[in-house]
């Protein structure tokens, strides 16, 4: 097999909160569920966690995407912080466009606990998303000019 | 390089090391990240064994290990044991890191080539994070001795008394006016026959005379707040418009009631109660309630005859609802569940055909002290039947409704069936899909109604009508089923349908949920920390559960889990305090510019501001270490103690030194 | 005025020529506009499926391409028609791969598909949109006391579309209760009349039309109201069979809903097709009649 | 060589853009066959089918009239309560046997539905009377009799009309059913 003809194979980092969305991948192990194996994932406390820096971190080391993931709205551990993680998340889309980041690579999923086979699933949907984005390549900043309409306005 | 680091790679058996190379992995980081300060890289079948544990100590020993990288199972499952491992050896725990390669790679992945590179990348996240580690200690908080249990069903009641009977203080707090829950609304239980009422009114009376017990019916949880050891909980008592200092329980006052209403909750509307009532005269506590919805005084402003009868003066119409606080160190829920509302099913006529009842108004009706003094007659009252259908599985094993299994479901229709035919000689028809009857002596009670000439029909009943085709079936209820062990449809037509209507989470159990921070099932049960080896505790240290909150389970397993999340309280209790894992944010006050903003990012107002120094201060008792004020302190000030920026910023760029294409290895596709 | 991309299949230019004429006079009446597809193509009904599942497909996409140009709702009057359209549309939405294949042979009719407009039944579009109240309010002639039989039937409800009751849905009994008819509460009103069937297996059809007239007649109905050009000949044109077959001597007449609905509105029986069925709806008229001279008094 | 499918693989696959769930979640409960209203005229009951499918008894599934005798009411499948479209399955068997031509001699079925679709095709309409061709053979003349008695009654009350429509684009329409199945050049 050549160089050439081997699909691209992204490699995604995936923030997960402590009580549902790493407890869905739990879980998803526990049912030997199957997902692609290009996502990597680190535990956080709470989705609240996730410092901006870390997405452009793991840009900057060599993803080709983000994955942040928490508990639904309303089943926060810590009560609200998954609303601020989602704050964050709209945030950094923007920011990342501007970079030259297609704002398709950073995904926010909500998960609970129990939500193991959605867990799965939507890793799979975004590898392929990302897949047919090719590897990440900003080094053109500003390529990407139309800010995209934001989906939501969180207060 | 300061640090000395061990890596340990588990094959699980072969949970990992079937997909995952494992002895490449050990190779790959003894060599690729001996740069990091990894000295010594292990693979063994089983690390979580003594022998595994064994092999860490003695490298910390001998080799000098500073820091311990174990790369097998979720840290849900084995953290506490490698962290105690290292503890041992005299490493402090906090300086180890459990990554998982087992539930997050071995488990989901097919491809071992890309598994193996997945398993590399996580080693190297855990050694690049495990560097900047810090040696920790976990907080030790009081644990407060009282015990709050919510809900007065058979398990909450058989946990209040083992709680109670070891000396300690228990809140009980029910909603109705009464202890006792479903279980005081059966007749008979299964598979011995006895009598519902006579084996558990014992207990009831036990838990309203203990000293140690509080009891608090007609009460509901309002409001949680704290953490384990140091819950402050408080409770609304809603108004009984009974002064129970007062009252005797002589029944007076509802003997003398002029109004009578349905009562839909203990007698599933098959009886009436009055205005001021108690649901059962074995109710505990013996005083009664006056519904103020239903009564004469409160929508019409006259009547008052209980009051004018009342022989200590007990009723007082202007009470209030009423909001007490208590202290408690642990907190079991024991909520119980809702019955499934066969009215879903419009196809099996209940609400509509008089004579479908479901297995609850069943109850009722064989109940001697029920509506109509144990006789088993058709909704007219005297009718009796001749022929009676019982129809398993009402809501349970079916995606349009729920999904799963009720558990109680077969035993509970037999034990119908078996009544019937006792009672009245009826002919009784069962229709199941299959027979469950796994635990003690409930085979042998299905072998018993077999022999006593019940019939059985294996199908999943289609619908129940009374539209006749043929002369026979005039004036009955026609069940229209597969008789699967034939191959044909079949119309039987019965006098009497009852539904086995199976078990569903309360309405409410979402709120509850969240009410006390823990987390439910896709079908609103609550969650356990772990299926097989945890049921009782939940992911929130200090919350148990209890009986069929946490799913459908019979009487004598919901008594299991009340005592067991009773020994579990008292183990707690005994320990006098809890250690916490020590993961909190802290504010570094040459750093903070006293920008308020990480002040209202805290849902646990954890955060102090002082004027007087103009910076922020984290109060560690009441953080709860989640980070969020990390994340948003534009000044850096706040470090979080376990998840520090370096620690999360090295684990990203270990993640990512094995790039999946640049290691050429083919993938799946 | 309100329009639609009307899709009256090929039932409503044949056997059911009068429920089309009563659409159209209640739509009129209603301020509902029709607007008929422009040279629309059979569904296919049942009988594509076995054939192949594609085809079937595809000739429902042409129609509902011919729809989305127009940007109107698609509505049917048919129930086949009606889930054939429905469940076309929402798997083009769904399954990215059929909407390919599907588009790629309307490129030869010069059409293209994305499963953008919304699929609705005429008994809905009237219920919904032009709102029970109104319909009250313009009620000239309530069908006082006329016992109908709401005859839901299969494809109407079944498979399950995103918003009914499958098993009891009630809809059709406000429409009735609202033109003044007094709705019958019978369990048959969604059991299947095998109208598929009495072509290539008669017995079968015909036993499962007795189920139903007997349901409906235990329960004194005077008509038994359809929302289903199949359902409606099936009903109907084949009773005299099931009394041969089973001696019975059933006669209850079956009218469209539109035709109740269009004599309770004040319509000439003549413009809703009455007189042309094969049991007598005399008795309807005389209803409406009667109900017009009590207003008259 | 390649493996034989399975027969129970086949009939998966071919329930194309079903929404149900696989077969293989099949309870055996009987709630299609207890609520099917066809189901006493059927050799078999749609259960029985679905375990006979699993069990790869091709012929006898085949040899069955039990999908030829649905009538697509889809009872069944709102009430499977593991939700699977029995009623769609039912057509994926129709279809299978109408591909591999085997299915039991006598039904009107097979011949009705291609029929059908024949027609469509070269007219772009459907209309009645021009189907009988298919179906009356396989009558009784006691069921010929009554039948035409009813054409001539529905005939002279102006339901059924004697010509049959074309639609206008009938050239184009054939060009889209060509791109999906062969039906060979425009007649």
């Amino acid at each position: 097999m050549t160089e050439e003809s081997k699909p691209f194979e992204p490699v995604i980092i995936g923030f997960t909160c402590n009580w549902c969305s790493y407890r869905a991948a739990d879980m998803a192990g526990t049912a030997r569920m199957k997902y692609a194996p290009n996502i990597r994932l680190i535990r956080l406390m709470c989705s609240g966690r996730l410092d901006p820096t870390f997405v452009f971190k793991a840009f900057a080391g060599g993803a080709d995407a983000v994955l942040i993931s928490g508990c639904h709205p309303g089943d926060c551990h810590y009560v609200e912080q998954n609303y601020k993680a989602m704050r964050r998340f709209h945030l950094l889309k923007r920011v990342l466009v501007q970079m030259g980041i297609e704002p398709g690579r950073l995904k926010l999923l909500w998960a609970s606990a129990a939500e193991g086979a959605i867990f799965a699933a939507e890793i799979n949907k975004f590898t392929e998303e990302v897949r047919a984005l090719g590897p990440l390549n900003w080094s053109q900043p500003g390529e990407i000019v139309s800010t995209p309409i934001m989906e939501e306005v969180t207060a | 390089m300061s640090e000395r680091i061990g890596v340990y790679i588990c094959h699980c058996g072969t949970n990992i090391a079937g997909i995952v190379d494992v002895a490449d992995v050990s190779k790959w980081a003894g060599e690729k990240l001996a740069d990091k300060g990894v000295v010594v890289s292990r693979d063994y079948k089983f690390m979580c064994s003594s022998l595994g544990q064994e092999l860490i100590q003695k490298d910390i020993k001998e080799q000098k290990l500073t820091r311990v990288v174990v790369a097998a199972c979720s840290p849900h499952l084995h953290e506490k044991t490698f962290r105690n491992a290292c503890k041992g050896a005299d490493l402090n725990p906090y300086l180890c890191e459990l990554v998982s390669i087992r539930e997050q790679d071995s488990w989901v992945h097919t491809d071992k080539a890309a598994a193996t590179v997945k398993a590399k990348a996580i080693v190297s996240g855990g050694v690049a994070r495990v560097i900047h580690h810090e040696a920790l200690e976990p907080l030790r908080v009081p644990i407060h001795p009282a015990t709050l249990v919510v809900g007065g069903g058979i398990a909450g009641i058989q946990a209040a008394l083992e709680i109670a009977d070891a000396g300690f203080r228990v809140y009980l707090v029910e909603r109705e006016p009464s202890i006792g829950g479903h279980m005081a609304q059966f007749d008979k239980t299964f598979p011995t026959l006895d009598c519902s009422a006579c084996i558990l009114t014992p207990k009831m009376v036990d838990v309203g005379n203990h000293p140690n017990i509080t009891l608090l019916t007609w009460s509901e949880v309002q409001k949680v707040d704290g953490y384990v050891g140091n819950f402050t909980v408080t409770i609304k008592k809603k108004p009984r418009y009974i002064k129970t200092e007062d009252c005797t329980g002589c029944g007076i006052c509802w003997e003398k009631c002029p109004k009578k209403v349905v009562d839909d909750i203990f007698e599933a509307g098959m009886g009436k109660r009055k205005a001021v009532y108690v649901p059962f005269p074995q109710a505990v506590p013996k005083y009664p309630v006056i519904d103020d919805v239903n009564c004469t005084y409160y929508l019409k402003g006259t009547c008052k005859a209980c009051e004018k009868f009342c022989p200590t003066n007990a009723i007082d119409f202007n009470q209030k609802a009423e909001e007490i606080t208590v202290e408690v160190g642990n907190i079991i829920l024991a909520t119980g569940y809702d019955l499934f509302d066969a009215r879903r099913i419009p196809h099996y006529g209940y609400g509509k055909l008089a004579n479908v009842f479901t297995n609850l108004e069943f109850e009722r009706i064989c109940n001697a002290a029920g509506p109509t003094g144990g006789n088993i007659v058709l909704r007219d009252g005297k009718t009796a039947p001749k022929t009676v259908g019982i129809v398993h599985c009402v809501g349970s094993r079916d995606k349009n409704y729920n999904a799963y299994c009720s558990a109680i479901c077969c035993m509970q229709s037999l034990k119908f069936a078996h009544l019937v035919r006792e009672r009245t000689g009826a002919e009784v028809y069962n229709f199941y899909i299959d027979i469950r009857t796994p635990s003690k002596g409930y085979e042998e009670f299905y072998q018993r109604l077999l022999e006593e000439g019940t019939r059985f029909v294996r199908g999943k009943v289609a619908e129940v009508t009374n539209v006749a085709r043929v002369p026979e079936e005039e004036g009955k209820l026609i069940i229209q089923v597969e008789d699967t062990l034939i191959g044909k449809q079949r119309r039987i037509p019965v006098d009497m349908v009852i539904l086995s209507s199976g078990m569903q989470a309360r309405h409410d159990s979402k709120d509850v949920a969240k009410l006390f921070g823990i987390s439910c099932s896709a079908d609103n049960w609550y969650i356990e920390r772990h299926p097989k080896l945890d049921p009782v505790a939940t992911m929130t240290d200090g919350i148990y559960i209890a009986g069929c909150v946490q799913g459908p389970k019979d009487i004598p397993a919901s008594v299991v889990q009340g005592a067991a999340a009773a020994a579990r309280v008292l183990g707690k209790i005994q320990q006098k305090e809890i250690a916490l894992e020590p993961v909190r944010a802290t504010i570094n006050e040459d750093q903070c510019s006293g920008c308020r903003i990480c002040n209202n990012l805290c849902p646990f107002n954890a955060i102090l501001f002082h004027e007087d120094k103009m910076v922020s201060e984290v109060n560690l008792a009441l953080c709860q270490g989640c980070g969020t004020c990390v994340a948003g302190c534009p000044a850096g000030a706040i470090s979080g103690t376990g998840f520090s920026n370096d620690q999360i910023l090295s684990q990203i760029d270990g993640l990512l030194l094995l790039n999946i294409s640049h290691a050429a290895v083919p993938v799946e596709s | 005025m309100k329009q639609y991309a009307y899709y009256p299949g090929c039932s409503l230019e044949s056997l059911g020529k009068s429920y089309n004429s009563s659409a159209m006079a209640v739509a009129g009446a209603l301020d509902v506009e029709l607007k008929e597809i422009e040279d629309w193509n059979c569904c296919g009904a049942t009988a594509y499926f076995p054939v192949d599942e594609l085809l079937a497909y595809t000739l429902t996409a042409r129609n509902l391409a011919k729809a989305e140009k127009t940007g109107l709702d698609f509505v049917a009057p048919c129930s086949a028609c009606y889930k054939n359209a429905y469940f076309t549309n929402s798997y083009l939405q769904r399954d990215a791969d059929l909407a390919e294949h599907i588009n790629y042979a309307l490129e030869a009719d010069n059409l293209h598909v994305s499963g953008t407009s919304k699929v609705r039944h005429l008994i809905e579009v009237f219920i919904n949109d032009v709102g029970l109240e109104e319909i009250k309010n313009k009620v000239t002639h309530p069908l006082k006391g006329l016992r109908v039989a709401p005859y839901y039937g299969c494809q109407i409800l079944r498979p399950r579309k995103d918003h009914e009751d499958v098993e009891n849905p009630q809809y059709f009994e406000g429409l009735l209760s609202t033109i003044g008819a007094e709705p019958i509460e019978y369990a048959s009103k969604t059991r299947c009349c095998g109208g598929s069937l009495i072509i290539t297996n008669r017995k079968a059809a015909l036993d499962m039309v007795r189920i139903l007239l007997l349901d409906a007649i235990n329960h004194n109905a005077d008509v038994i109201a359809t929302t289903c050009p199949m359902c409606n000949v099936n009903l109907e044109v084949y009773q005299n069979q099931v009394n041969r077959e089973f001696g019975t001597q059933y006669s209850i007449p079956v009218m469209y809903f539109t035709q109740l609905m269009g004599l309770a509105l004040g319509i000439v029986p003549g413009n809703l097709g009455i007189g042309k069925e094969q049991i007598s709806g005399a008795s309807m008229l005389a209803f409406a009649q009667n109900a017009k001279q009590e207003r008259n008094l | 060589m390649v493996d034989e499918l399975f027969f129970s693989h086949e009939i998966a696959n071919i329930m194309y853009a079903s929404h149900g769930e696989p077969i293989t979640n099949c309870l055996q409960c009987g709630t299609c066959s207890g609520t099917c209203p066809a189901v006493e005229f059927m050799d078999h009951t749609p259960r029985q089918i679905i375990g006979m499918i699993r069990a790869d008894l091709k012929e006898e599934v085949m040899a069955s009239n039990t999908y030829w005798t649905c009538a697509s009411c889809f009872h069944c499948t709102v009430r499977c309560p593991a939700e699977i479209d029995i009623a769609d399955m039912m057509y994926a068997l129709k279809r299978y046997s109408m591909w591999k031509g085997q299915f039991r001699e006598g039904l009107i079925g097979p011949d009705f539905s291609e029929a059908f679709v024949k027609m469509i095709v070269n007219s772009g309409r459907s209309f009645e009377p021009l189907l009988a061709a298919t179906y009356l053979p396989k009558f009784s003349a006691r069921d010929i009799i009554q039948e035409g008695l009813m054409a001539t009654g529905l005939v002279l009350s102006g339901k059924m009309p004697l010509l049959p429509k074309k639609i206008k684009g009938l050239k184009k329409f054939q060009q889209m059913v060509r791109r999906i199945i062969p039906i060979g050049e425009p007649s």
